[in-house]
């Protein structure tokens, strides 16, 4: 048996046990990996970096648990950017399961950036991040498209309290911020349908700048909106949060899981050109036999 | 952190146990992946049966006849009709006896009546109809060669997805003989196959990997919560996980002295 | 005298102006007065009947927006649709629209003990509100009624279907009748039905049995019921070479007509007493338990061939890879898109898509089966004439031929869900 | 009786099944929905039989004390444990009060949504081996399936450097040009397919599943 054939041949178990290998040394050890960004993640994120201090985003969290491995990093890498910017955030998420996630993320995100922590060579000092005054979150309200058109004219008409029960104008964030006038931009992170929403009902009327962080599967189906213009950015799946967290240079969860993608691929690729290879020569040998 | 009980610990131990003796699989076939298959097969096939009974038939057969009296045949309830069913239902238990057993036979083409007159316009409607209609498309003539790099919103590519569909089509033709220019197109329609097919196997690589992500996930969870815990957490981690590093050390203990004794020879 | 008078009015004003600025302060909070807008115009030309093609139980409200929708005062907030059961009221809100729209389906449950029961036949009176963002600033119109809904008897909107339905009714029933009076009917070979004969007759060779899995659908799927028609045949000749025969079940029913099927087919071969019901079993009905089971068999059975037909989920490449790590050769079959590359990549032959419901008329090689079969072809050489026609057509900007075959959504588009 | 009733069963039922997808009114509703339920209820009776099935085999294991028949125990065990508990010991037959019960949670929380989620994410393997074994250029079409999956498969791949954008650019155009045209050739085909199959069993022609005496 030449090389050749045995190159053809491995024992699958062979090709288990190397998979399984990377696979747990790539997700046990950290280290980093080169992330391609693509415009239409760095659109989002160079928007966000050249806010001015003090000025405010609004994020639609819109997703189901379900959907939460793909989707969750992305609210983590954009949150904590805007929070580290000083900016001010208005959260929703209009989404029946997703308020208690978004709760959680929101808790999560002001946790972390309690530490202070050094950015693209920039060293931001850790500081409280404080319900009311640096974001507030309106919750959830059924019927997307009323809410979407009546945060248009004046966000107490569908949220005339926050999540926690508080009314909107006892919130300094709130004081003077009527309707998506006084915002940068909307961020719709978004597993579900609603997205479309946020497209006609929210951007066709109100004309806002609108970003959308998509599930990995849905993406392709949005890039049409991207070349009309109707949205300047768009973040797909685990590969989009991971672009985000390189450019915020942050690395995550979305990293961590883009590297054992990324080296599982690679094997995977490996052994089929070893295959090839091992085809290949031994057909042009038997060819000369 | 929360301090776990022994008990819950078990339990994920038991979780872990089997997540393993799962893998063991893909070594081979082994008395671990017995053990869980057999176990699994037995719960699954319990757990359906009640889920059936409590989820299935009370709320579809036994409450809407429980206003009824037995002895009446439950016909004095206020939906009497759902005796049918029942009746229907019992009548596939005459297969448990040889000589009736052909009465099993009336439901069962009651179920494929049903069944097949549903699929016929319904299927029609959403893969024939609908999948025609949009294939009957119009082409961005004006945009033909699209922005940049292969776009896929472009002329040439709505145009390329018409004349797929339909040398697909073409290649699936039973009455003829894939000869001359029915030959070609039959290919063009092999190859769009083919490409499809391998774009789709490509694409789903990654959902795949997630998957065994979070399977090491759950057995990382596991031990971080052993190590963190106490000294019984720990031995019963070891314990665990032991049984299938012994098992691992074995087989490679047995695979290098094979090699050895192969050699010689 | 004049001036001590307007020091102290003076003095008296700053008295009272504090507690009124506080007063002012106070109001000025609540974004609605600062707002103060004015009453938009009302929408015109309301209409309401009841919604076609349906059972009952809804009725479609249209109107023309109002003038300061979108302009004039443009301080249109959105429209709430009003019901009531007399002209006096009182009136109920039915649902609330966003501004631009101009209609609303009213649609009540026709279930009698739902809260949101509409009954047939019975007078409604409706009117739409104008609303401002300002809560207490609206314009009503006048009462539009009665108005009534009703089911109708026949839905139009399907028609389209019924055409083709009918169509490939009629074009099957001749080329049935063509093939009972004995005309040729000629089909091109097929790679992967070739095989099904070859993998019996080395099974047959070997000794050892042939695994027949049904997939992970139920009877009521058609998938399912073409892959019934194949174990027939299958097992027929499974019966003829006395070859062993394993079919593990993953539900019932498709078990029990798995049992029928294999026993007459045991019948027809002339060796009833070759067979027996454990040849046909079932497992379990959750996936990948039933996944681990058929595993652990073609581990432990070998079998020289595995045959896949019917609806399979992620489980297929399972299957199929464990089946290529046994040895065995592999067929598969299945209308799951999905999962047709994993098949073509881990089996030996596969049938893709409609080759599935086409290897019963191949198997069999009866001529009322290839007559249905060929029926299936014309059909689809109609819908490749109608879609190139249609293309055509559209492309040079005539869709009345396309329009003809639109088939607007419904409700009832995935009544059988199977696992994922 | 035996053979001619059930086929005149089919006959009936299908055809008005057909029709009634044409009748929107109320009472075809009515029948529609019912019918519905018929089907659903016959399935859950048929689960006796399967349950039968499934305890005998496994009792001719070990009766007969054939290979593994220690295994067949585990499984009976199982099915006879689970009944148990769903049944929360026999107190409570029809209310659903069984589902709730510890062992019946813990039972599926941690040994079959273990077993089933890895049974699972064995596919991360079998997707790789497949991969490795089939994905030969034998020929045309082998090669067209390697290159697409290849293609696909390297498409957020940082390491290639320039040639990066254009691979992304290409697998996404692959999976919404080649993949939806070959989807929607197969789908019309498979209706076709469907629709024609429906017809031989509504009309009588494919007769097998009913048996034969």
């Amino acid at each position: 048996m030449n090389i050749f054939d045995r190159m053809m041949s491995l024992d699958r178990r062979w090709v288990f046990l190397f998979l399984a290998l990377v696979c747990v040394i790539t997700h046990v050890v950290p280290f980093s990996i080169p992330i391609i960004i693509t415009q239409e993640a760095k659109s989002i994120y160079s928007f966000i970096d050249t806010l001015k201090e003090g000025d405010i985003i609004f994020m639609a969290i819109d997703y189901d648990p379900n959907s939460l491995a793909e989707m969750h990093p992305m609210t983590y890498a954009i949150a904590e950017h805007a929070f580290r910017k000083k900016l001010k955030i208005i959260f929703t998420s209009l989404s029946v399961n997703g308020p208690g996630m978004a709760d959680l993320a929101i808790r999560d995100i002001s946790d972390s950036v309690k530490i202070g922590k050094t950015y693209n060579g920039v060293y931001y000092e850790g500081r409280e991040v404080v319900n009311g005054i640096d974001y507030i979150f309106l919750g959830y309200k059924p019927y997307p498209a009323l809410v979407i058109v009546g945060m248009g004219q004046n966000f107490r008409l569908p949220f005339p309290t926050d999540y926690y029960g508080t009314p909107l104008d006892e919130h300094p964030i709130m004081q003077g911020v009527q309707n998506y006038d006084q915002i940068k931009c909307v961020v719709d992170i978004s597993g579900t349908s609603g997205v479309d929403m946020w497209i006609t009902y929210g951007q066709g009327r109100y004309n806002f700048p609108l970003a959308l962080g998509l599930t990995g599967v849905m993406a392709a189906d949005y890039y049409p909106y991207l070349n009309s213009g109707q949205v300047f950015g768009i973040l797909g799946g685990l590969l989009g949060a991971a672009q985000y967290e390189k450019m915020a240079d942050n690395p995550g969860r979305a990293v961590d899981g883009m590297r054992v993608q990324l080296f599982a691929h690679i094997v995977i690729i490996l052994f089929i050109v070893m295959g090839n290879v091992g085809f290949l020569l031994s057909r042009r040998k038997a060819r000369k036999d | 952190m929360e301090q776990l009980s022994v008990g819950t610990f078990i339990w994920m131990s038991v979780a872990a146990f089997f997540t393993l003796a799962t893998f063991s699989f893909l070594y081979k076939d082994n008395p671990f992946y017995k053990l869980a298959e057999h176990i699994v097969v037995g719960i699954s096939a319990g757990y359906f049966l009640i889920i059936l009974w409590h989820n299935g038939l009370q709320p579809n057969l036994f409450n809407r006849l429980e206003d009824g009296n037995w002895y009446l045949f439950w016909l004095n309830s206020s939906r009497p009709w759902y005796i049918i069913p029942a009746i229907l239902g019992a009548m596939m238990w005459t297969r448990f006896s040889r000589k009736w057993s052909w009465v099993s036979r009336w439901p069962i083409a009651l179920y494929l009546g049903i069944a097949t007159g549903l699929a016929i316009p319904l299927e029609m409607r959403n893969r024939v109809n609908r999948q025609l209609y949009s294939t009957m498309s119009e082409v961005d003539w004006g945009n033909f060669f699209g922005n940049g790099f292969l776009d896929s919103t472009a002329g040439f590519s709505q145009l390329l997805i018409f004349l797929g569909v339909i040398s697909a089509l073409f290649y699936f033709f039973f009455s003829k003989e894939h000869t001359g220019v029915f030959k070609g197109i039959a290919r063009f329609g092999i190859w769009i196959l083919m490409i499809g097919f391998g774009s789709s196997f490509g694409y789903t690589v990654m959902a795949r990997i997630s998957l065994f992500v979070q399977r090491i996930q759950v057995l990382e969870d596991y031990t971080t919560t052993a190590w963190t815990g106490s000294g019984v957490f720990l031995l019963i981690w070891f314990i665990t996980f032991g049984i299938f590093v012994i098992m691992a050390a074995y087989e490679l203990i047995r695979f290098l002295t094979r090699k050895q004794s192969a050699t010689p020879s | 005298m004049k001036l001590k008078l307007l020091i102290f009015l003076c003095l008296l004003l700053f008295l009272i102006i504090p507690p009124s600025w506080g007063q002012e302060d106070a109001t000025m909070e609540n974004p609605a007065d600062t707002l103060s807008i004015p009453p938009p115009a009302p929408v015109t030309n309301l209409r309401a009947n009841d919604v076609d093609n349906d059972h009952g139980h809804a009725i479609e409200v249209r109107w023309t927006k109002s003038v300061d929708d979108g302009a004039g005062l443009n301080n249109v907030f959105g429209y709430v649709v009003y019901r009531a059961l007399s002209p006096e009221g009182p009136f109920e809100e039915r649902g609330r629209v966003p501004i631009g729209e101009e209609y609303y389906n009213d649609v009540g449950s026709k279930e009698k003990e739902s809260i949101a029961y509409m009954p047939d036949y019975t007078n409604y009176f409706y009117k739409i509100r104008t609303l401002t963002s300002d809560s207490t600033i609206f314009r009503d119109t006048g009462v539009l009624g009665p108005v009534y809904s009703y089911g109708q008897w026949f839905n139009k909107a399907r028609i389209p279907v019924l055409i083709f339905v009918a169509g490939f009714l009629i074009v099957t029933l001749f080329f049935i009748s063509k093939a009972k009076s004995g005309a040729d009917l000629f089909v091109r070979q097929l790679a992967g039905i070739e095989a099904v004969d070859e993998a019996i007759g080395r099974a047959t060779e070997m000794g050892k049995p042939i695994l027949y899995v049904l997939g992970l659908g139920t009877a009521s799927e058609i998938a399912t019921i073409a892959s019934f028609t194949i174990l027939g045949r299958v097992a027929k000749k499974v019966a003829e070479y006395q070859t062993g025969l394993i079919v593990p079940c993953y539900d019932p029913i498709v078990m029990t007509v798995a049992q029928e099927t294999v026993k007459a087919s045991y019948m027809d071969a002339g060796r009833p007493d070759s067979y027996n019901d454990d040849m046909v079993y079932f497992v379990t009905q959750s996936q990948f338990a039933y996944v681990a089971a058929v595993n652990g068999t073609m581990l432990r059975e070998l079998p020289a061939t595995n045959i896949y037909m019917g609806k399979f989920f992620a489980e297929s490449l399972i299957l199929a890879e464990t089946g290529a790590l046994a040895g065995s050769i592999q067929i598969a079959g299945t209308d799951e898109i999905a999962q047709i590359p994993f098949f073509v990549v881990a089996c030996d032959y596969t049938l893709i898509g409609e080759e599935l419901y086409a290897a019963s008329a191949y198997l069999g090689r009866e001529p009322i089966l290839l007559g249905s079969l060929k029926a299936q072809d014309y059909a689809k050489a109609a819908v490749i004439f109608i879609a190139i026609i249609g293309f055509i057509t559209v492309n040079f900007g005539w869709t009345g031929f396309t329009q003809l075959f639109e088939v607007p959504n419904s409700f009832f588009s995935q009544l059988f869900g199977g696992p994922s | 009786m035996k053979r001619q009733l059930p086929l005149v069963l089919v006959f009936i039922f299908g055809v008005f099944m057909i029709f009634q997808y044409f009748v929107p009114h109320e009472s075809s509703e009515w029948i529609f929905e019912f019918l519905l339920d018929w089907i659903y209820i016959i399935g859950i009776f048929a689960m006796a039989l399967a349950i039968y099935s499934l305890v005998r085999v496994s009792w001719d294991k070990i009766k007969h004390r054939r290979e593994n028949w220690q295994y067949a125990v585990m499984t009976l065990l199982g099915l006879f444990l689970m009944v148990l508990f769903g049944f929360d010991y026999g107190r409570h037959f029809f209310s659903a009060e069984g589902l709730q019960n510890f062992m019946f949670r813990h039972f599926f929380d941690y040994i079959m949504i273990p077993i089933q989620a890895t049974m699972f994410s064995l596919l991360a393997f079998f997707i790789a081996s497949a991969a490795y074994r089939a994905f030969r250029a034998r020929s045309l079409l082998a090669s067209l399936l390697l290159i697409s999956a290849l293609i696909v498969m390297l498409r957020f791949n940082p390491y290639l450097g320039p040639v990066a954008e254009y691979m992304e650019k290409t697998a996404s155009w692959l999976l919404n040009v080649p993949n939806l045209a070959a989807k929607r050739g197969i789908i019309i085909g498979v209706g076709l397919g469907i629709v024609a199959t429906a017809l031989k069993v509504i009309l009588g022609i494919e007769r097998n599943y009913l048996g034969k005496d």
